[in-house]
């Protein structure tokens, strides 16, 4: 749905303006969702739907930069088992992908990789930031070579705090991500409820 | 590709016969055989013997110590700048007896900081110097391939210099980022195909980058390009005061939960720096929860290279992880941590086993009454599996010599049956008091590699044992967990020392100059994988690609640890 | 039934077979979004940006396999009339010897080609002689 | 045991069909409407269970063997997961790469999911459920099977992806190589069948080989000759490129071969298409050598479902425990190994029939 009458949030960045520009957001539209614009109810219902599908299922982009991608890795694995979310395909390929999760702290020489692996994704997508270094950088902030956050590259959706951040919680808010984000079809939503 | 055995003869094969040995008069025999090359000797703690030498007699330098005084191990070069002239110094360490150690120290004019490559005598000194270079602005000559290894081919200037002004904006626009070889003619008009593999490719481990030339299914050439993560941990720890400051970036060196091994290269090198003494039984707790890292990484080590080979998330993997959760959970009641223990301090630990101690030790005997059976599985699974071996022996081969020539230690090392292992040869911790064995396997190939990882699994697994019975024996009274430091550490000006431990993945260094205040003045990190890295090419070109990533797999490298 | 309806059916899956598919499409046409941005479209390699085309000549290892493909399979299929035959012709009471030893005759040939090939080389994935000089110049530098 | 034809009794599907809604009476009409009816009855059971094979059993399994859980948050045991992946997946975008050769790249992905739900039209799946059962049954099955690699080397040349190129050049020399011993072990059969006619495949299988303590062990050809029953399952898991001959997608080498670039429906069609084939593979097998639809008890269908489960189960199975070979050693395995084995399978079958009859 148009994000003109959601309240805009803080948490909006020059990168995400960038790139959602103004106006009704083409991530969620689709050629049905503009056939039943003329009827509120039907929209609402099938939005709702459609949520649901998305944070029922999702392929998680198989991408490891650095000390939370051994985390992602258990997440995946035995103990978490995210695939209880209906999220444990991780695939190679980000054409196949919904949700890239930035598990470590990006650097100038791998930022515009990054970027360009997150563009060749397709709509509607989301991006996990995992632990406090795409966050801001984290411990490593100060550091001649290093990216102050994810954000700077791409827009976040879903922020993880903490360092080696520990995932007990993600597999749950990731779900989330994906329902409280287009609901209101803006994903900057979901950085404050999420 | 066949275990060619001319391939491996080379002129560094004959550099085994050493110089007699005697304590302390070893310097001065390495100083009568450099003879004129000596401009000035220098007392470096711990290494026997330091010696300066012009920028143009590296390479005789070199030559001389490693045919002739049998010093066949360069593990580090630390390239850094004083107020008044550029500095290389060559770490040499002899495979058979590493606590043999002589500095080779090359001041360059700070002008025109230009040094001769020490390249041709050991091909590890290739990134190094590449490193050196790119961090420091040093220039080698003679240095076959000297571009900038970490930081992006557009980058201004040199991080670690003096002059370097770190507000200055660089801007890399993606256009500079544009394929360099674009103008390169490496597909039209031939049968290969230029391939990137990496840095955001399932096969990497990470963000690794291989420049990878395909003929058909066969690698033409690999080239591996690092710098994807390069997080600055050197400056990091530089800024950071040698009490407290710097203690947590080693847990994100190498980041698979080896972060108590990383820790303790830190400790060991600091230690020794401020001449600390850990009681005893602060060393049993270090050694066992070292151990039992060891145990986790190289359960992912496994469980990756399955991954590799596999093709899938599948039962080897999940296995590895099972157990690495397993040595996880008793770490974290240990540490209060998953991966980023910070436990460590100097002089000792930060906490004693937490309490009620028996329930920790119930806990880790469990972790280590299982393991056999677990090890067995992936003995069942995966050693004895037929496809597997079709698959792992005999491809990437690294010959012994080889090796040597590129600094590699650890698993890798032994793998190619070279008996390293610095727990043995150059004791530390509680190690030398326990009964344990190195592992070695003469195989040269990725099946050797996995197989020592395995083996060392059921060794580390002993250590543990033992270590743990003698916690349970040790008199309440007794139990000193730091020993007793002042609150800022303040090394005497210049004293510099390079201290080694074995982590995960090998010879994990620490180099530290001290000038007087409470933060290093250099901190350099001797990384075991990246040096292990670079016997890749050695050993995929030629291979098939699916082989090239099985290789890649048994290097078991960590990004973090790569590009630091 | 008729030989007829039989290949009507099989027709007929056939356009089920090609309308399945292409109902998805629409379906997918009706729910999908489109956001046309420049970068999207590039070609994926790892993230980098690829270096020259995939049209390129390519390694020969591929068409030797495809080659021999075509003489097995050729001969594969002169074999179908005989299996089917063979045991009416047995149970009509034609001799062993008959039946099996003109289609034995004819194996052999196939395997003579078979280990033609196989001591040719054909059968193995070639090492190409590029990739072998590039390890032996490896080598060489030691 | 007499090769008499035991075909006539079985009504094929299409007759059943115009037989109860009375549309003997349009003549020609009458029979394409009938004949569409039942392909699309077949057509939506095959796409059913692939449907549940896809998203939710194949993890299920997988998760099985790896000690997890997978997917139980969603609907009970987790299946509303196919509806959710299947809507998820087809409302995703469709990125169209630069410079990919376009109709063929379109096509591609038709071919591969249509080739594989051709062959079982002549599949006879119990119940009276068997579309077609022409003359050169066998043939066609064997036919339709590996039209999907032209679609996998469409895909791979068509992206103008490198990875892509080296999975399909890898798919088809690898389909290939696994085609003739496929084929010719498939013909072994047929020395004791008589007939390529699937039907009639079928029916000699259901007689009684032994009674073994009052219990009648069916001539499967599977209990009849398990040595052409092994390598037939051998090649066919070679044919749907499932580990350990799963090189053409092989993630850890080149992403996801010949599918890296394809998104959105296109990828679902491959998907699909995969799973298609795999279950087309295991009612070949079942066909071939369990007695199709034969079984104790349970009807017809159920049976035939069941088998063709067990094949799909044993090729997750493989998924999860077994290493992936080389490329080089795939051919090996292939050329030097598969062929010469289902030839000398080949001759001695002739001769074991030939001196029994």
């Amino acid at each position: 749905m148009s994000s003109k009458d959601t309240p805009t949030t803080d948490a909006s960045t020059t990168t995400r303006d960038a790139r959602m520009g103004e106006g009704l957001d083409d991530r969620f539209n689709s050629k049905l969702r503009e056939a039943f614009g003329s009827s509120p109810f039907i929209l609402t219902k099938f939005d709702k739907f459609m949520n649901w599908v998305r944070g029922s299922s999702m392929f998680m982009l198989q991408f490891g930069i650095a000390c939370c991608s051994i985390e992602m890795m258990h997440t995946y694995a035995v103990k978490h088992d995210l695939d209880r979310f209906g999220a444990g395909v991780p695939r190679a390929s980000p054409r196949q992908a919904d949700v890239i999760i930035v598990p470590g702290t990006i650097v100038s020489k791998f930022a515009p990789r990054m970027k360009r692996v997150y563009d060749q994704m397709p709509e509607p997508k989301f991006v996990i930031g995992m632990g406090s270094c795409t966050i801001s950088g984290g411990p490593f902030q100060e550091g001649y070579n290093v990216v102050k956050g994810a954000e700077e590259v791409i827009p976040v959706d879903i922020h993880v705090p903490g360092t080696g951040a520990v995932l007990r919680t993600r597999p749950g808010r990731g779900r989330r991500t994906a329902r409280r984000g287009d609901r209101r079809g803006d994903p900057r939503d979901a950085v404050q409820l999420g | 590709m066949s275990a060619d055995p001319d391939r491996t003869a080379g002129a560094d094969a004959g550099a085994t016969e050493t110089l007699p040995v005697t304590e302390g008069v070893e310097a001065d025999r390495l100083a009568e055989l450099l003879g004129d090359l000596v401009r000035r000797r220098d007392e470096h703690l711990n290494a026997d013997a330091a010696f300066e030498v012009h920028p143009d007699d590296v390479q005789e330098t070199l030559f001389t110590l490693r045919d002739e005084a049998g010093f066949d191990h360069c593990s580090c070069v630390t390239a850094q700048e004083y107020d008044d002239r550029f500095e290389s110094i060559y770490h040499l360490k002899k495979y058979d007896d590493p606590t043999q150690e002589v500095s080779v120290v090359v001041p360059t004019d700070k002008a025109d900081p230009r040094s001769e490559s020490a390249e041709p005598v050991y091909r590890t000194a290739d990134w190094h110097e590449r490193e050196a270079y790119d961090l420091v602005g040093i220039e080698y000559d003679d240095h076959p391939d000297l571009r900038r290894i970490l930081l992006p081919e557009t980058w201004q200037g040199h991080p670690l210099s003096k002059d370097y002004d770190q507000d200055r904006p660089q801007v890399v626009t993606l256009q500079e980022h544009a394929n360099p070889l674009e103008e390169d003619h490496k597909d039209s008009e031939s049968d290969t195909m230029f391939l990137n593999i990496g840095p955001h490719h399932p096969a990497t481990h990470g963000v690794l980058h291989l420049k990878t030339t395909l003929d058909g299914e066969q690698v033409a050439d690999v080239d591996p390009d690092i710098g994807y993560l390069h997080r600055c941990e050197e400056q990091m720890c530089q800024q950071g005061t040698y009490r407290h400051q710097i203690m947590p970036y080693p847990d994100r060196w190498d980041y698979i939960s080896a972060g108590l091994l990383n820790e303790w290269a830190y400790a060991r090198a600091a230690e020794d720096l401020a001449d600390i003494e850990v009681p005893d039984y602060a060393q049993v707790i270090r050694t066992m929860s070292a151990e039992l890292c060891r145990i986790a990484s190289h359960m992912l080590a496994v469980g990756t290279f399955a991954l590799d080979v596999y093709g899938d998330f599948t039962a080897i993997f999940m296995y590895a992880i099972r157990e690495r959760e397993k040595a996880q959970k008793v770490l974290e009641d240990l540490t209060g941590q998953r991966m980023m223990f910070n436990y460590f301090r100097l002089g000792g630990v930060v906490w004693d086993i937490p309490e009620p101690r028996d329930e920790f030790f119930e806990r880790a005997r469990d972790f280590l009454d299982g393991l056999p059976q677990a090890t067995q599985e992936f003995h069942d699974l995966l050693t004895t599996n037929e496809i597997f071996q079709l698959r792992c022996v005999d491809t990437g081969i690294l010959p012994p010599e080889t090796a040597k020539s590129y600094g590699a230690t650890g698993p890798v090392a032994r793998g190619s049956g070279i008996d390293v292992d610095l727990r043995r040869d150059d004791p530390y911790g509680y190690y030398d008091e326990l009964d344990w064995d190195v592992i070695t396997q003469d195989g040269c190939d990725n099946y050797a590699r996995v197989l020592v990882r395995l083996r060392e699994v059921e060794e580390s697994a002993k250590i543990i044992e033992q270590c743990l019975d003698l916690l349970e024996d040790w008199p309440e009274d007794d139990r000193e967990i730091q020993a007793n430091v002042p609150r800022t550490l303040k090394p005497d000006p210049d004293t510099e020392t390079y201290r080694a431990v074995e982590a995960a993945k090998g010879e994990l260094g620490i180099y530290i100059r001290s000038d007087g205040t409470d933060t290093p003045a250099r901190f350099k990190i001797r990384s075991p994988c990246f040096s292990n890295l670079q016997t890749l090419s050695e050993m995929a070109e030629g291979e098939y690609i699916a082989d090239l990533v099985a290789a890649l797999g048994s290097l078991d490298i960590v990004l973090g640890e790569v590009d630091r | 039934m008729s030989h007829v309806s039989h290949w009507l059916a099989i027709g007929a899956l056939a356009v089920i077979a090609v309308l399945i598919p292409m109902g998805m499409m629409l379906v997918s046409w009706l729910l999908r979004p489109s956001v046309p941005e420049r970068d999207k479209r590039a070609t994926y390699e790892s993230g980098e940006v690829p270096t020259g085309t995939t049209r390129i000549r390519f390694n020969i290892q591929y068409y030797m396999v495809a080659l021999l493909f075509v003489v097995f399979d050729v001969e594969t299929v002169l074999i179908f009339p005989w299996t089917v035959i063979y045991r009416s012709a047995l149970d009509a009471g034609a001799s062993l010897t008959q039946v099996l030893a003109p289609m034995l005759a004819f194996i052999g040939i196939l395997v003579v080609a078979l280990v033609w090939a196989w001591r040719k080389g054909a059968v193995e994935w070639a090492r190409s002689p590029r990739a072998e000089r590039e390890a032996g110049d490896m080598a060489g530098r030691r | 045991m007499a090769a008499t034809p035991l075909q006539e009794d079985v009504t094929l599907l299409p007759e059943t069909i115009a037989r109860t809604l009375g549309l003997d009476a349009y003549g020609f009409a009458g029979q394409i409407l009938a004949a569409l009816i039942g392909a699309f009855i077949v057509g939506n059971v095959m796409l059913a269970m692939t449907g549940v094979a896809g998203p939710w059993a194949k993890r299920k399994i997988t998760a099985a063997f790896t000690d997890r859980i997978a997917v139980n948050r969603v609907g009970p045991f987790g299946l509303l997961i196919i509806v959710a992946d299947a809507v998820r997946l087809l409302s995703k975008e469709l990125i169209v790469p630069e410079n990919v050769d376009r109709p063929a790249w379109d096509l591609a992905p038709l071919v591969v999911a249509g080739s594989a739900l051709l062959g079982f039209a002549v599949i006879p799946m119990g119940n009276g459920i068997h579309l077609a059962d022409p003359e050169v049954g066998l043939a066609y099955v064997f036919a339709t099977a590996s039209l999907a690699s032209v679609g996998l080397v469409m895909a791979g040349y068509a992206s103008n992806n490198k990875y892509s190129l080296l999975g399909g050049l890898r798919a088809v020399a690898q389909n290939v190589a696994y085609e003739i011993p496929l084929v010719v072990t498939g013909v072994s059969v047929v020395i004791f069948a008589g007939s390529l006619r699937m039907g009639e495949i079928v029916a000699v299988q259901r007689e009684t080989l032994v009674v073994l303590a009052g219990v009648p062990i069916p001539s499967w050809f599977a209990i009849v000759n398990p040595f052409a029953f092994v390598l037939f399952v051998v090649a066919n898991l070679a044919e749907v490129g499932r580990n350990p001959f799963d090189t053409p997608e092989a993630p850890t080498e080149i992403v996801a071969g010949y599918q890296t670039e394809y998104s959105s429906v296109y990828f679902v069609l491959f998907y699909l298409g995969e799973f298609v084939h795999i279950f087309l593979g295991g009612a070949i097998i079942a066909t071939l050598f369990l007695g199709g639809p034969a079984g104790p008890v349970l009807p017809g269908f159920v049976w035939f479902v069941i088998k063709i489960w067990a094949v799909f189960l044993f090729t997750q199975w493989a998924r999860s425990a077994m290493p992936r070979v080389r490329i080089d050693q795939l051919m090996e395995i292939g050329w030097k190994g598969l062929l010469v084995l289902s030839f000398a399978n080949l001759v001695l079958t002739a001769i074991i029939v030939g001196v029994i009859a």
